[in-house]
């Protein structure tokens, strides 16, 4: 049985169609690649997977069970877990604050619930040792490098026990070493079962891990082959319009 | 919050002590500047620093100051709330009424049950004005200011028509147990209303700084967004900000209705202006994100001094409010020291 | 020979009204010499505001106060402690009766409402409909007026029309307005009274609001009889641009209150209730005021 | 402004002629929302559509709508102006005191002189509290609220010392000619100050669509960064429109008081809440960046429009103030149906 | 003579040292690469270049003539192009008003000076159709693509005849297509003689244009050789602390 399954999946923004029709399904533990232009609606599908829009037609199944996801909080507890391209980082927090912004740890005293912040600092420390990267737990992310708020928002999905993560070019601002770690991260994610879908125009990083790849042209799904068919020529095509479909 | 942690940076030195927490933000600047201004009134007028004047100051300051901390939480969570001072007026009147009411309907189970009744209305009618404001700003998605400018009318006007204009006064049996729990004073010096003050202020502050929902509240301020994609449920958040702030008005409402033993129908008029002005002065940000409890009884206190200290300093009326408007600016301009200072 | 400090706190020290008090009350000190006059109250409005202006006033240790009360139970339990702390206190223009001040100086709100109302039966006995236009909807005073107004005209010809009083919260260009807007919504409207002067404080939007009628008020039908003598109501008043006026006397208000002040500082016994007296002024008398 | 362009995109379609441009701002909806209420109105009551009452609304609301422009011009940088209402009071007052001097000194060298160096004069007075306001946001970075809620308090103190709470009246020589050019009436229908609020609307329309300097204006609202990185002189412009905004605000002031034959102190006092209120309703917003004049002119009808046709209404005056408040909220909720139908 | 030269550039903001004793210099038409982990202390030293930051110690050479760089606006105007790693755009304008944003293209009518709405879009329209960018010129910034923004920020810089453009991760979002245009158009530069700094996490982009390269570690620069003379080997174990200086 599919993990999530989109059917006809279209949306409009006024008059610009970001997606037309965009049907595909994902397995568990398969990492799949979604490539395609600037503007080709792969952002749009990741909102509509995780909650922030609701398509103007098509379904949308996710784990056999649900037809709707009708809001982020809702994704976070079916089990998706996103990398947003533009990180929904909250400027005034520090990087652990952040990451568990949400689903923070608490200390039960009577009837209250206290914030344990030495220990979320330190999950945090750990987070960001195990990217390698160079990024102060306690810092605020406001006068963080453009790296590091892509670690932090990288770190946040490793939390939970995710069944899908949705990652948005993860690894567009990050350094040369976490690129490496982030790969090797979906890899670990793969082997525990865990569904990936990475969004990325690095084509080398996407045929590393990906096992299939889906690419988007103007906001239809002009292919969806394994990678082991196809060829970075043969998607670089695809992207830009070269090759009409396959 | 922001410990310093185990993993080290070569590039990264200790922050000095005045380069972090307290002593880096906008209230300490403004707490330096309202303690140059309390020495320059007591040089100003003799009668500043007596015992008794604090001791006004002290109570005339919470008068405004509660509500000042449930602005603030409006205010960090990036709204503003304009309809505090006819909240005040509203809860005033609904408790004064309905302490009233039981009188005439001679409804007096228990002793104290005619206060309980009337405190609960009160407050009730308070946080009903701020659920209003609340689903109207967070599931309508309408303008705080315009939403609260709009309640800041009606609630006015229902006062209006529940009064007819005239004020009322807290009546009834309870009557000296209501004035004693919002004019009285602990061991004759302590405003109680400056008890609530500080209790309020500490709650405010551990649940700002060490609860889940405190960080919710900042992280909306900052970045709506990120809140709602990490599955914050900002909706309800907001909703509580706004009807905490409402209550936190009609907390206030009732304890200046105490201490005044009436309840005028124009009871704080245009105080929404102060109160904010104190959140602000305090280093609330009306862009969201920044604020905190202190902050809001330092703005106040700052506030108050002035008018207080320019009274009794003689200084001529039609001046003073000139004086007013100049202090605050220059007290906010202390804190430009700040952003020079930590670069 | 002992020189006081006498505080006068107006209700607001934004309605000119006031100022004539104050006036009022420096010629008098000046006169008297050994007193100060004091003029400060809250800049709006505002029962609070006031309260805590007169517990600032007796920390500065004032030697006397006179209080234009904003709301009753809230000024009484203030005078009662600045009783208690031998500040000698009187009202003026606005009373506190059961709280302990000494005397009220001042106009009585009811009869000034009823001379309002005897006016317009003079002016205009054939009667109609009226509106009403007053200042803040809190005030009590103003309320006093209306109902002195209604009950002088009760059992008359004249008739009140629904939406009135409108309440102009003191701000002029509103109270203009809202004599525009009163004439349109009754175009049948035979009289507008305003418990104060607010729109004759703008004469020339009050002449603009006239002369859209300026038949009708010429001859009789369209009548208007406005509160409150300042010099600029008596000119409208001369020129024909309103019936009549009835006002307080603010000056003597002032005058009166450092008078009083003074005896009770030197222990001498002082009536409870001065009335300072209403000015009832027609086009026959208005020169007599206007010198 | 946003032209189609010859570009084609396969997956772009047309835009329906609702969905951009003035149609889908939220003046459009409001303006819907205005011409319901003008039906209702007009139907309790006969004579809210005569000419009188359609000339003394157009009066009433140009007393506030060209302050109104110059305050939208600040609200889209992403500021706020609270000192509008003591400034309109203090351009009154400096005019008319200015009037009365040159009265007194004799001092007529031509016919029009008085007038002409009063006005000066009075604009001359607006424009330094917006310089004031402009240099201290601008250049000392001061919050807007805090800075313009203290000249709020400096400038009405000042009105008051210099007049000692007494009203002004404009006189002297040119005394009719500045009733002519404030209150007078084009072929005896439409107030001089519509046709004044017509131009300047025309004018601001221009200058924020059609030239450098507006781009920059709403630049600077939505990314002040971005408009100080791409070497836009953001500090100029800032202060520009504190300017603009408190010489608007002067001419009002003159306007009013030519109308009313008087300035008093209290001129237009708490008149800033309306003022921001009109231009929010009118679709400006508070966060900065979206803003215009035809909104702003809207805006300030609908409130007017309510004001007037309730008293016209009949409405008994103690419910008035709570409609007015109800009816705020209910035009800027038809808003709502933009958003919702436009995604 | 130098185009650039930094001597003993240092930057601090409180605790943090984001630039410690950093000296170069760049010729014209010369294409530098520079390189770092994340937080390393890159766009902290493009800020300081393009006029945002004023060097805590240190100074800054521009042409021979100008001894600092007080504000962007000097800058630009010193024919200093900047590609800013958050882009910089005003959401509410439109593509072609943020090209244009500052400089805009006037029409004069007697005193006054209108915009030239079309002749705008036009010229924008252009400057994507030569990035091969699926961009709208008249679409607002607000709804647009994250590569679709990036497009926009990179368009800006060709309005003008700067001598020294600065690119901070200018390829971080953008697709295949359009990173082959960007280099092209980094080639065309600097045959026309304009030198550029590029910062960039991809190793292969840099090797393909730059001449030299910069390696930054936690605000000190470790090396400055020719491309010809290293290898991406060398660099990434630059980069990672691997190896310490060259
Ligand atoms: N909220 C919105 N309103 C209107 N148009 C939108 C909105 N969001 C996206 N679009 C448009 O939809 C199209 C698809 O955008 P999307 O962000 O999904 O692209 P993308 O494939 O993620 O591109 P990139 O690789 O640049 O991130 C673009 O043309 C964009 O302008
Ligand atoms: N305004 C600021 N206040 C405090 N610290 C800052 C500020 N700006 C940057 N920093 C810190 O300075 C260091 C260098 O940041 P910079 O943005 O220059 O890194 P970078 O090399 O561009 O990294 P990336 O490759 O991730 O973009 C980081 O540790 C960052 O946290
Ligand atoms: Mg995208
Ligand atoms: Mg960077």
């Amino acid at each position: 049985m599919a993990l999530l399954e989109l059917k006809g999946v279209t949306k409009e923004f006024g008059a610009i169609r970001a997606l037309s029709d965009v049907s595909f399904s994902i397995q568990p533990g398969e990492v799949v690649g979604l490539m395609g232009d600037n503007g080709a609606g792969k952002s749009t599908l990741v909102k509509i997977i995780s909650g922030i829009y609701q398509p103007t037609a098509g379904s949308l199944e996710f784990d056999g069970t649900h037809a709707q996801v009708g809001s982020p909080g809702e994704a976070r507890r079916l089990g998706i877990e996103t990398v947003y391209q533009d990180l929904a980082l909250a400027d005034n927090l520090t990087a652990a604050e952040n990451i568990f912004l949400g689903r923070e740890m608490k200390r039960q005293v009577g009837p209250f619930r206290f914030l344990r912040h030495s220990a979320m600092n330190a999950r945090a420390a750990e987070l960001f040792a195990e990217l390698k990267s160079e990024t102060r737990a306690g810092d605020y992310v406001r006068q963080m490098s453009g790296g590091q708020r892509q670690a932090v928002a990288i770190a946040r999905t490793r939390l939970s026990d995710a069944k899908l993560i949705l990652m948005d070019e993860p690894t567009a601002a990050i350094s040369v070493r976490q690129v490496a770690e982030v790969l090797n991260l979906i890899h670990r994610l793969k082997e525990a079962g865990i569904a990936v879908i990475l969004i990325s125009h690095r084509m080398p990083d996407v045929f590393a891990v990906c096992e299939r790849v889906i690419v988007m042209r103007r906001g239809t799904k002009v292919a969806d082959k394994a990678i082991a068919h196809s060829s970075p020529e043969e998607v670089t095509a695809l992207i830009t319009g070269a090759k009409e479909a396959a | 919050m922001a410990q310093t942690h185990a993993q080290t940076f070569t590039n990264v030195g200790q922050t000095r002590f005045w380069q972090h927490g307290f002593l880096a933000s906008q209230s300490a600047y403004v707490l330096a500047a309202l303690i140059v201004l309390i020495v320059i009134m007591s040089m100003l007028s003799p009668n500043f620093l007596t015992g008794g004047n604090i001791s006004n100051i002290t109570r005339n300051f919470s008068f405004i100051a509660i509500a000042t901390l449930g602005m603030t939480l409006v205010i960090i969570t990036g709204g503003i709330d304009l309809s505090v001072g006819s909240t005040i007026a509203l809860s005033a009147t609904v408790t004064s009424l309905v302490m009233n009411a039981l009188l005439g309907a001679n409804f007096y189970p228990f002793p104290g049950s005619a206060l309980l009744i009337s405190l609960v209305a009160g407050l009730g009618s308070a946080a009903l004005v701020g659920l209003f404001n609340g689903l109207a700003i967070a599931k309508l998605k309408l303008s705080p200011f315009v939403t609260t400018l709009g309640t800041l009318s009606m609630v006015r006007g229902l006062v209006y028509v529940a009064t007819q204009g005239r004020g009322t006064f807290p009546a009834g049996p309870d009557k000296d147990m209501f004035l004693a729990i919002t004019a009285g004073k602990l061991f004759d010096v302590l405003p109680v209303s400056f008890l609530y003050l500080i209790i309020c202020a500490v709650v405010m502050w551990v649940a700002l700084n060490h609860t889940a929902w405190g960080k919710h509240v900042f992280a909306i301020g900052s970045n709506e967004n990120a809140g709602r994609l990490t599955g914050v449920n900002v909706d309800r958040v907001k909703i509580q900000v706004y009807v905490l702030c409402s209550l936190a008005a009609g907390v206030n409402g009732i304890i200046i209705s105490g201490w005044l033993g009436s309840a005028p129908a124009n009871l704080a008029t245009a105080y929404e202006l102060t109160i904010i002005a104190a959140a602000v002065i305090g280093g609330a940000n009306l862009a969201g994100g920044v604020g905190g409890a202190a902050g809001a009884i330092i703005g106040c206190i700052l506030i108050e001094v002035i008018r207080n200290g320019l009274v009794l300093a003689r200084v001529d009326p039609y001046w003073q409010q000139t004086l007013v408007g100049a202090i605050i600016v220059a007290a906010v301009l202390v804190d430009r020291l700040r952003s020079s200072r930590n670069g | 020979q002992e020189s006081y400090t006498f505080a006068v706190v107006p209700k607001a020290m934004n309605n000119p009204f006031f100022d004539l008090a104050r006036d009022g009350c420096e010629a008098r000190a000046a006169e008297l010499g050994n007193v100060t006059c004091m003029y400060i109250g809250p800049v709006e409005h505002e029962a609070t505001t006031q309260a805590q202006i007169i517990e600032d006033l007796i920390t500065q240790g004032v030697d006397g106060l006179a209080i234009s009360v904003s709301d009753i139970a809230a000024a009484t339990t203030v005078i009662d402690r600045a009783t208690a702390a031998g500040i000698a206190v009187i009202t003026f223009d606005s009373d506190a009766p059961d709280s302990t001040r000494t005397a009220y100086v001042g106009t009585d709100n009811k009869l000034f409402g009823e001379d309002l109302g005897k006016l317009l039966l003079q002016v205009a006995p054939d009667g109609g409909t009226y509106g009403m236009i007053s200042g803040g909807a809190a005030a009590p005073n103003l309320a006093l007026r209306v109902d002195g107004v209604r009950e002088a005209l009760a059992g008359s010809a004249w008739t009140e029309v629904p939406g009135s009083p409108t309440f102009s919260n003191d701000d002029i260009a509103l109270a203009v307005q809202q004599m525009g807007d009163l004439k349109t919504a009754n175009p049948d409207l035979k009289a507008i009274v305003p418990v104060g002067g607010w729109p004759m404080f703008a004469p020339d939007g009050w002449k603009n609001f006239v002369d859209q009628y300026k038949a009708d008020v010429d001859s009789g039908a369209f009548a208007l009889v406005v509160a409150d003598t300042l010099p600029q109501q008596l000119q409208l008043l001369k020129e024909g641009y309103a019936h009549g006026l009835v006002g307080q006397r603010p000056y003597e208000m002032g005058q009166k209150a450092m008078d009083t002040l003074l005896a009770i500082k030197k222990g001498e016994t002082v009536d409870e209730i001065i009335y300072t007296g209403n000015d009832v002024v027609t086009a026959e008398n208005v020169d007599e005021f206007l010198k």
